[in-house]
């Protein structure tokens, strides 16, 4: 079934002499359970995407397109029917946990607020089932944890009570935005592996923003990477990897160095920098940096192609990109 | 090998003063090295990874003779660092420069690039305004931006040009050793390679060595010829870097190399925490309250970094086969 | 929080102990001499001598501290030199004028600093955010003495609402009350532009922090988030600054007082300089510098309360 | 110095209303429409008029002359204040910036402790203690904008000295002084050139407020808080001459705050990275 399915997206934001397309005709669907990774470098659109979907875009900037979940559009959608949406059926879990908990509230009474919110529960009762929810993230000690203030937690700790905040109201759809890229390696393993377990039990979707192909290969059914502002290929996780029609995702692939590849072997590297997205052109946002660029990338906006198994790249030249990996 | 070390790490410890618990209570102290010993051979970049709090910043920065260790010594080609006078030291700072994580942050936004690149000549004195307008053209070329880059300011550049300004400005003095702290990871993955064939080539045709830093196993795997892995300020197994990772002898070592993602394969899921980690005895092994592998010994003794075979050394009364 | 408390009073004990010893030695350079004074120009050397004596000027400086000190911590500040009579109860009645005028100008302030200060950071950039910042300005730059004199200009001398000044006592608190409205709008004017500019732009901070885009994706309204989350973190900076101007403000309670002939503290130490009677002035110096640090203390207190970073680290 | 006020209002007019002050100040220098402490009782309390642009006070004293000419107690008292303020409050929060330990506590703790004596309460035991006169006032105010200068310098400094670029300085064997030099002071310039025009409105109403209550300038000179205290005894018979020296004293303090506002936002590169 269906749980989501964005068809279009597009975020602008209005800058000094003309608006600024953060986003640009993101297509993509989710179903229950499923997990999707967004990967894109800084100033790619993954994070606005992330927020769009919230309903949480900057004040100013204007949304596009359709967001239908649980077959109800959410573009558009007035700011009471959104926020009873928010923290209940969908949740967010964002990078920084150490500034994303209010500092001067006890953990457990953050964790415990969307369950007032959204089931109407007391305090107390809320806080029961927040100490409870602490656990089920397996903290060490939830009493502890839920007494505490943010700052006397661990970053893996913080995280996790992140979770325990999102899952409170057994969202069906909750939106990771970089949840590991703060923390170290082996905690980063432990907080995606519960977030893993976590969908295995309750049906929940995901979706991974990160800026890391690898961390999102190993936890994703599907990805999309974006860059500046568009999705330039997205498909199942296995069918992108090693099957990749699109020149940006190879080159990102190869640019990564691999533990276990021979040393100071050359890496391929991409030439430039990515696009701030005030200078994004007409054409295709990598046209700049892309080794096939033709005349028409540079005019143009690539169109979608369909491959097989939902496989979709936006390449003039993806069809001449055979299995070549 | 009779020369000595270009760097010679010897058993330095470094705490840091904790506030007072109680008013007029003793200071606590939280080590953050504690008996940390390797040597960095030139020509053989030497690789230090660990987690946050592991103690490498605080590594780099008494390498460096920016702090001072409590206890241990550091030599520069055999020359002892803090046993020097000011001006022997400011000497020898022209053979070891520093390159740091942020881009943004290392270069000082009022400054224009000719003047970030030659700080290190400043402080060095006795070089002539051409020649140093020379030397920082000759250098913006070697790390591939153009001589005119030299009137900008840092705000003009993007990361990865930032990141080569800082470059530049390390290699100015044709430093032997570059301690490299965390260089590539506040970098987007489409210019981290640009930057990691950068310090490849230095290597290769400046004959520069790199006493890199990071969190990042597959950085240090593709730069450096030996690596030391650090946990809690302790150096826990050290060791040729393709050895180490492919079949690690450390418990952590093996819980680092699992939980660094690949596009290779799924990764291996760690054991999740149920159970809240045993207090430290502060006697036993720091690593025992996490380690899956932990006995009782584990917990009363800790392990001494020993040889271990084919130029490996390992801390573990149990290492992995 | 008791660990804290125990540290912050020790150090409230040694702020005023050096406090004291500051008044103490500024105030003894003075020349002329309290005897003198009392006595005036035709008394003989003798009795100068003699009342010296008997006020104890003659004795060293460090047992007249001593001996001030005890003083004041029995609550008796010496006999003034001017009106022969006890400090303390001159104080005591000028303190029953100034204590509420800086209360009522204080609260006034708080109030509107809170409802401008949320009003403008809650419309940032539009034309209400740029009312309130506009006018904030001109609260800063008008002098509060020059606002109670425009003040009196209208409603004592064109309207004759009111009397341009004086004090009825609190023997009436309805019309004591309604002579103290007018300094107490000209004193906190000022202090309500400085509060209600660090309220926005605190509250601006608080609005762009990461927890605030959490508060939003758990479904709480932007407004809800604002009051829940936001203003208590923005509390912390604008208590600290209303404690720092608290010092500002008794400086201007006594230029307000001078203008509405109000019998308070900053009068009776401007009598008090002109008749060179030091030990007022110097007792009043130190009553100030009392209040001041603690009044600093309670916002200390305040924002360990607030904030439980700051226990920490004080700890 | 156009790109810098292109779009900034406060900038604009604070620095046309601090120009008109100082404009003031030197004209009254050279001229003025009267001698500004010249007696004339027979034209006491006039009216404006072209003679008397703004009339004349209960001695008959021109009005417009003494404003002209209070401009420059007001603009002495703040350049040499501010000036005080920032000699010794810059060298005192470099010090604790570079020093840290406990002579970074102890000068953070007596600039606290200076907060609790604002230049009023100052001045009153200078005065009690010397008597009244400006160089009292200027004193007082001086040293009350000592800690905050030197506040300031320091939390900047620190900030400026936790980046990398001063690590890095470190790091290639620049001394502290050459980093003070190079690296910390253009950096903190800014905050210190929007504080100290600050402090020189605050100054401007200390000296005022001094003055007005007869601790200040003393006469003959011409000050506006003492004009002001002189108008507050003909309050009932000629109001209007309460107006002149307060409009004056208000306008150059919102010079003056306008113009540390605009410089805050011209001044700040990432404000400008927006704007351009």
């Amino acid at each position: 079934m269906t749980l989501l399915a964005v068809e279009d997206l597009t975020v602008d934001l209005p800058a000094a002499d003309r608006a600024v397309r953060l986003v640009d005709g993101a297509t993509f669907r989710l179903r229950a359970g499923e997990s999707l990774g967004v990967v894109g470098e800084s100033g790619s659109g993954k994070t606005m995407t992330a927020l769009a979907l919230m309903g949480l875009q900057p004040p100013l900037a204007r949304v596009g397109g359709s967001i239908r979940f649980e077959g109800r559009e959410l573009v558009g959608l007035d700011e009471d029917a959104m926020r009873r949406i928010r923290g209940d059926r969908i949740a967010m879990i964002f990078q920084e946990p150490m500034t994303a908990l209010n500092p001067l509230v006890r953990v457990g009474a953050q964790v415990a607020e969307p369950l007032v919110l959204h089931r109407g529960m007391s305090r107390r009762a809320a806080g029961a089932e927040a100490a409870r929810l602490l656990a089920h993230v397996r903290l060490a000690d939830p009493e502890r944890a839920a007494r505490a203030y943010p700052f006397e937690l661990s970053g893996g700790e913080r995280q996790r009570a992140m979770i325990a905040m999102a899952i409170g109201c057994s969202p069906r759809l909750v939106i990771a935005d970089e949840p590991t890229t703060a923390l170290d390696v082996t905690v980063q393993a432990r907080i995606l592996a519960l977030l893993d377990g976590l969908r295995a039990e309750s049906g929940m979707a995901l979706i991974l923003v990160s800026h890391d192909l690898a961390v999102v290969a190993g936890h994703c059914d599907r990805v999309a990477v974006m860059y500046g502002g568009l999705i330039l290929e997205s498909g199942p996780t296995d069918v992108v990897l090693r099957r990749s029609r699109n020149p940006y995702t190879r080159a990102l692939l190869e640019a990564r160095p691999e533990p276990g590849a021979p040393r100071g072997a050359r890496l391929k590297t991409i030439p430039g920098s990515p696009p701030h997205h005030r200078d994004v052109g007409p054409g295709c946002p990598f046209a700049g940096r892309c080794a096939l660029t033709l005349d028409v990338c540079r005019s143009a906006r690539p169109p979608a192609i369909a491959f097989a198994a939902g496989h979709v790249s936006r390449c003039f030249r993806a069809a001449e990109l055979e299995d070549a990996a | 090998m009779s020369a000595a070390p270009l760097l010679d790490v010897a058993d330095v410890h470094k705490a840091y003063r904790l506030p007072r618990p109680r008013p007029f209570a003793a200071h606590g102290f939280k080590p953050a090295l504690s008996g940390v010993s390797f040597a960095v051979i030139a020509g053989r970049s030497f690789g230090v990874v660990g987690e946050s709090g592991s103690g490498k910043s605080t590594l780099a920065r008494i390498a460096l003779a920016l702090d001072r260790p409590d206890a241990g010594a550091v030599r520069l080609e055999g020359r002892s660092l803090f046993d020097l006078g000011r001006r022997d030291l400011r000497a020898q700072r022209a053979h070891m420069q520093m390159i740091f994580q942020d881009p943004f942050g290392s270069l000082d936004p009022r400054m224009r690039v000719e003047r970030i690149i030659a700080e290190p000549l400043a402080a060095q004195g006795g070089v002539s305004r051409a020649e140093r307008r020379a030397r920082v053209a000759a250098q913006l070329q070697a790390v591939g931006l153009r001589p005119g880059d030299a009137q900008n300011y840092p705000h003009e550049f993007s990361g990865g040009q930032r990141q080569r300004i800082a470059i530049a400005r390390a290699l100015i003095t044709r430093p032997k050793l570059v301690i490299a702290d965390e260089p590539v990871s506040a970098l987007d993955v489409s210019v981290q390679a640009q930057a990691l064939n950068l310090m490849t080539d230095l290597m290769r045709d400046a004959g520069v060595t790199f006493l890199l830093i990071s969190h990042d196993l597959a950085v240090v795997a593709h730069i450096c010829e030996t690596t030391a892995v650090m946990f809690r300020g302790k150096i826990v197994e050290a060791g040729p870097t393709a050895a180490l990772f492919a079949s690690p002898a450390h418990p952590y070592t093996r819980e680092l190399v699992d939980a660094t993602p690949r596009l290779d394969r799924a990764p291996k899921a760690a054991a999740p925490l149920s159970a809240p980690p045993a207090p430290a005895s502060g006697r036993g092994c720091p690593y025992a309250p996490r380690c899956p592998q932990a006995r009782p010994r584990c917990g009363e003794d800790a392990p001494a970094l020993t040889e271990a075979g084919e130029g490996r050394r390992v801390a573990c009364w149990f290492p992995l086969g | 929080m008791a660990l804290f408390l125990l540290q912050r009073l020790a150090v409230l004990a040694a702020t005023l102990v050096v406090a004291s010893l500051v008044v103490f030695a500024v105030m003894e350079i003075l020349p002329g001499d309290a005897a003198e004074t009392m006595l005036g120009p035709t008394a003989t050397p003798e009795a100068v001598a003699a009342l010296s004596h008997k006020l104890g000027l003659d004795l060293p400086l460090s047992v007249r501290y001593a001996r001030w000190i005890a003083g004041l911590a029995r609550g008796d500040l010496g006999v003034s030199a001017a009106y022969g009579s006890a400090i303390a109860p001159l104080i005591g009645a000028s303190l029953l004028v100034s204590l509420p005028l800086a209360a009522m100008a204080m609260a006034l302030a708080a109030a509107i600093a809170l409802a401008a200060g949320v009003y403008a950071a809650d419309r940032r950039g539009r034309a209400g955010d740029a009312a309130v910042m506009g006018l904030t300005q001109i609260g800063l730059a008008v002098p509060n003495f020059w606002l109670a004199i425009l003040m009196v200009i209208v409603f004592a001398v064109t309207l004759r609402l009111v009397p341009a000044g004086g004090f009825p006592g609190w023997g009436d608190p309805a019309r004591a009350v309604a002579a103290l409205i007018l300094p107490a709008i000209a004193l906190g004017v000022a202090q309500a532009a400085i509060l209600t500019r660090v309220t926005r732009s605190a509250l601006l901070e608080a609005l762009n922090e990461d927890y605030m885009r959490t508060a939003r994706a758990k479904g709480l309204s932007r407004r809800a988030a604002l009051w829940r989350h936001a203003l208590p973190n923005a509390l912390v900076p604008v208590l600290t600054i209303m404690g720092l101007q608290f010092a500002n403000l008794i400086a201007g309670a006594i230029v307000v007082e001078n203008v509405f002939v109000l019998p308070g503290l900053g009068r009776l130490m401007l009598q008090s300089i002109s008749n060179r009677d030091t030990l007022v002035v110097e007792d009043g110096v130190m009553l100030i510098a009392v209040l001041v640090i603690g009044l600093n203390f309670l916002v200390d207190v305040a924002c360990a309360a607030i904030d439980p970073r700051l226990r920490q680290r004080a700890a | 110095m156009r790109v810098l006020l292109r779009g900034n209002f406060s900038l604009w007019l604070g620095a046309v209303l601090t120009g008109a002050l100082l404009l003031m100040a030197a004209v009254s220098l050279v001229w003025t429409p009267y001698p500004p402490a010249a007696i004339d009782i027979p034209h006491k309390l006039a009216p404006p008029s072209l003679a008397h642009w703004f009339g004349a006070d209960a001695l008959g004293r021109d009005v417009a002359s003494q404003i002209l000419a209070g401009s420059r107690v007001s603009i002495l008292v703040g350049v040499v204040a501010v000036g005080i303020g920032l000699l010794f409050g810059v060298a005192l929060g470099l010090f604790a910036a570079f020093r840290k330990g406990v002579a970074e506590d102890a000068i953070m703790k007596a600039c606290d402790f200076v907060f609790a004596f604002p230049a009023l309460l100052s001045a009153i035991m200078l005065t009690s203690a010397f008597g009244p006169g400006v160089v009292n006032a200027i004193v007082a105010i001086g040293v009350a904008n000592v800690p905050i200068i030197a506040k300031l310098t320091r939390a900047t400094a620190n900030s400026a000295l936790a980046r990398e670029y001063a690590l890095a300085a470190r790091a290639s064997g620049r001394g502290p002084v050459a980093i003070a030099f190079d690296h910390v002071l253009p950096n903190i310039a800014p905050a210190l050139i929007v504080q100290a025009t600050i402090q020189f409105a605050i100054a401007i109403l200390a000296e005022a407020a001094l003055s007005y209550l007869g601790l200040g300038a003393q006469p003959p000179q011409p000050s506006w808080g003492r004009m002001l205290s002189d108008a507050q005894t003909v309050l009932y018979n000629a109001p209007r001459l309460a107006i002149y020296p307060g409009a004056a004293i208000a306008l150059s303090v919102l010079g003056l705050n306008l113009l540390g506002d605009g410089l805050r936002d011209a001044l700040d590169p990432k404000l400008r990275a927006r704007r351009s």
